[in-house]
């Protein structure tokens, strides 16, 4: 019995440790007994302009302001997917070896600099596998699919030599004239 | 006290000793489903968003408290889901790259054996050209008996590819231009809808060729208040929901689809709260004469996909909204599960599958997986 | 302005009521402004037996205490992987669809029911994509990858037709002698 | 009070006024990376549990507040990476299926261009026998000048492909029974980790061919304390850790394995409350004479893969520890990164990467992904 006693013991004092230390019950939580991926958002940080472990940017254009790793960056406000300025893009370039769509949707978004309407294409760039950081879903002017040059729900890798979905972009196309 | 630990520790020696060893198991041990599914089995398309190519059809059993996941089949890049209700078999509409994100396509139904879930066929579609959206169940339909499976391509040029799914043999693809997704209509056909607010309604025969083309004055406003373009059908009446909570119901019995008098699930007060469905799948109905709708107030232009803290249940006699109630957690995509019992399953904002009562109680709440994405419920057909 | 101006409102309505809602609020984080994708596990619930949103189980023999769909089980001693009972299978069988692995490690588990050591098979079930429910990594007895029969880290999805792993199994197959 | 408004109104109007046009975009616009990366950039392997097809490898700048993510290329299926330090390329080991998670396999080792990201090649490994692990550096490695790319292969009969990967050539296969690993040895060969506690030893020609094989004596013992399987490399001399916290360096710089003397981590005291190493990628080095190990007290059989809250610091010559401190949050996984400012990047237990300064300060803490799981930590080499 000596050796199984011993066992229970130092079992009992594992499941002791684990309800007692902090930082090795997350790696519990997450490895040992596989909890959830990540911790929460703070939804006021995100509403408040940006994601926790995302380094906020700026276009460094004149008159674009705000934060384009920020679900709330002006230009996204049709945007539906993981945000390329956060996945090695910027707001309107693809990140390294995937490739742009030439085919996409349109949104029409206020940028609070000029108070101008900009007419924004949201081309999705493809060929790698889903980027999983800043994942943003904006629907200002959305219409559902059978109005696709409208709609954020299709996979707009079209035209592209693979259409796997890696991040979306949002290019500024021209101003709004009406 | 020594005494006493010596009697203890001999109590559970006796007590030990009289339990038989476990047995040796068997291995290989795989389990195995019913060849009928009962009809509170749901199948929940996971659609994977952090990894598009390992989506997943989730098999739940919605009354169940214990052993309430089944199983699941591969989903890949956007794919659709149906069930046969005629044959022990469930179809998947997937696309594969030889080199996973990169390489040849492929496009293709997989045919999977319902008590088995094992791959028992698949029908390639060699155009390379099936339309990729988030979860959508209008993409991918069964007609006639389901003996015909319709696949909707979007490349962006739009077609339907009609299957014999019995004979697992492609046999035609349809041109639609301008007009989206595919409604079950008439006896062996389907109905899309177009960009101007009109729908386009082919039959076709059973060697797949198109017999008649019908169409609609447009009927509603794509402009001004779209209707959602996943309906709920009753019978073979699809019902349409639009942003600004207005029911279009369009008979879809005959070859000619035939939009019915619209109503308002907001009286006047309500509209300028702005209440309106927000969701994904945001109606379902209990196959007689009852709409569930997600709703939410004080909506706002792009806030129809967010979710909604609210259900509204509408009689489509009384053309009238005869309850509300708020799910524990705002209500993203919903389906009606018929039973002795129904029941309501419920995708949350935060993707945890709810079931309700009837009467709005929480039953019980399940997770489908840690990075799951239940964007689509089906219930059994 | 008097477009902008009432878009303007109709914004800065929607952040009020962001910020103001809990349930929208979560829909908000997750889809919206894309949040992680469950909320984090109560480590305690973990620990105590079993995952929230998971129905619990038991093996129904004579002698053998525990809920297979928790990582505490005692039969998962030295288990890594997602729980095949709350895939579709149960302790000991692979979910529907998949294929039993037929070469694997194996640990010794202590039964606190009668106090014996078993010898556990941990099979893997192979040909579906990851479960993704009841992540476990518990690792008693666990040996590097130079010692393969007792070794986790390995995909022992071989022999199999697909070595795509899917879920992992515990089967009793013998009572350590020692 | 009206006037006021007016005047703001204005002011506001005069204000955008001044304001240019944004200038219309260029489409199609797709970033590059420069084709040498500079030192404090880091190769995260993402294991992606929850849909291991779909793994990847990130690369960051540890360094960067900004722009800190470069890119990611894909990593299916328990995939393996390396860096080359001679070429701008990066390898990844990885297999396939035709239709996903099912279908022909295809193992394969893609070649991209750092610069672009772009793939330039691959080579096939036809007998379809790489060995999938949860990630591990040392089941590819790079030997000579990195013109040849090695890959274990379990099956679980092992052995090693030999790539001579400048030509893009699958070379030969060396059976190794029994043995586990590549830990790069000699000018042109390797050496592997056997389950009896010895090593053995292999050197090659140009062509691939074995030119000799040596072994060594059991040199510990993987009963009672075994030695982890990731050690970290100065110089020439492997530094392996063991289970209790003993270091085995082995100098691998010749074609004969010399196990050189044992030295422990901790005290008696210390063994006495259970300090061990914990985690995934345990041990890393500067390069020079020091070691940084991931330690948690308390062990117990089964805890040496949780993780730990403590980082212990030790000489090579004084063999000694000379600091310890706690990162914020728990280390999983460690790398140092050489610099002017050298820097330690730690995958904690919630798979967040943590950068602290040598000093332990934490520097900045980033996201790589809401499922990512960066086990593996690949600097520059």
């Amino acid at each position: 019995m000596s050796k199984f006693d011993g066992l229970m013991e130092r079992s009992a004092r594992a499941v002791a440790q684990r309800t007692s230390r902090r930082s090795v019950l997350a790696g519990i939580s997450r490895l040992l007994f596989g909890a959830a991926l990540l911790p929460v958002l703070p939804v006021a940080r995100a509403a408040e302009g940006g994601y926790p472990g995302v380094g906020k940017q700026e276009s460094g254009i004149d008159g674009d302001p705000g934060d384009p790793t920020s679900c709330d960056y002006w230009r996204y406000c049709a945007i539906d997917g993981f945000l390329c300025s956060c996945c090695g893009g910027t707001a309107n370039a693809c990140p390294p070896g995937t490739e742009m769509s030439p085919i996409t949707w349109i949104g029409s978004c206020l940028n609070p600099a000029d108070q101008k309407h900009y007419i924004v294409s949201y081309n999705d760039c493809c060929g790698k596998t889903s980027c999983g950081r800043c994942l943003c879903n904006r629907n200002e002017g959305d219409k559902p699919v059978y109005r696709p040059q409208s709609n954020n729900d299709i996979n707009w890798c079209l035209g592209t030599e693979s259409t796997i979905y890696t991040c979306s972009t949002a290019s500024i196309i021209g101003v709004a004239t009406d | 006290m020594i005494n006493k630990l010596a009697i203890v520790v001999a109590g559970l020696v006796l007590a030990q000793a009289a339990l038989p060893e476990i047995p040796i198991e068997r291995i290989p041990n795989v389990a195995k489903l019913p060849a009928e599914y009962p009809e509170t089995w749901l199948f929940a398309a996971d659609a994977n968003f952090h990894a598009l190519i390992a989506g997943k059809i989730i098999i739940v059993d919605i009354a169940a408290d214990i052993h309430e996941y089944k199983g699941a089949i591969g989903a890949a890049q956007f794919a659709t889901f149906m069930e046969s209700s005629t044959r022990n078999e469930l179809y998947v509409g997937e696309t594969f790259y030889s080199r996973g994100t990169v390489g040849e396509r492929t496009d293709v139904v997989t045919i999977y054996d319902k008590a088995t879930l094992e791959k028992t066929g698949e029908v390639v579609l060699p155009k390379k050209n099936r339309g990729l959206f988030v979860t959508n169940k209008y993409a991918m339909q069964l007609v006639d008996k389901d003996r015909f499976l319709l696949v909707y391509n979007f490349t962006p040029a739009s077609s339907v590819s009609i299957i014999d799914i019995a004979a697992k043999q492609l046999l035609n693809e349809i041109a639609l231009p301008g007009c989206s997704m595919i409604y079950p209509t008439g006896e062996r056909g389907f109905s899309s809808l177009c960009g101007d607010g009109s729908m386009v309604s082919i039959q076709f025969d059973k060697q797949g060729r198109q017999t008649s083309k019908n169409l609609t004055e447009p009927f509603f406003s794509v402009d001004d208040d779209p209707i959602f373009d996943k309906p709920t059908y009753i019978g073979k009446t699809a019902y349409f929901v639009s942003y600004k909570a207005r029911i279009y119901p369009v008979d879809l019995s005959t070859a000619q689809p035939k939009p019915l008098p619209m109503w308002s699930l907001v009286s006047a007060a309500e509209e300028a709260q702005n209440w309106r469905p927000s969701g994904w799948q945001i109606i379902t109905d209990d196959n007689k004469d009852t709409l569930y709708v997600i709703m939410h107030p004080d909506a706002f232009d792009g806030s129809h996909k967010s979710g909604g803290e609210h259900i509204w249940v509408a009689n489509t006699d009384s053309r009238k909204v005869v309850r509300r109630f708020q799910p524990e957690d705002a209500a993203f995509s919903l389906e009606f599960v018929s039973g002795k019992s129904p029941m309501l399953a419920v995708t949350n904002v935060n993707m945890w599958l709810d079931v309700y009562a009837e009467d709005g109680a929480l039953l019980r709440t399940m997770s489908l997986g840690d990075s799951a994405m239940p964007l689509a419920l089906h219930s059994k057909r």
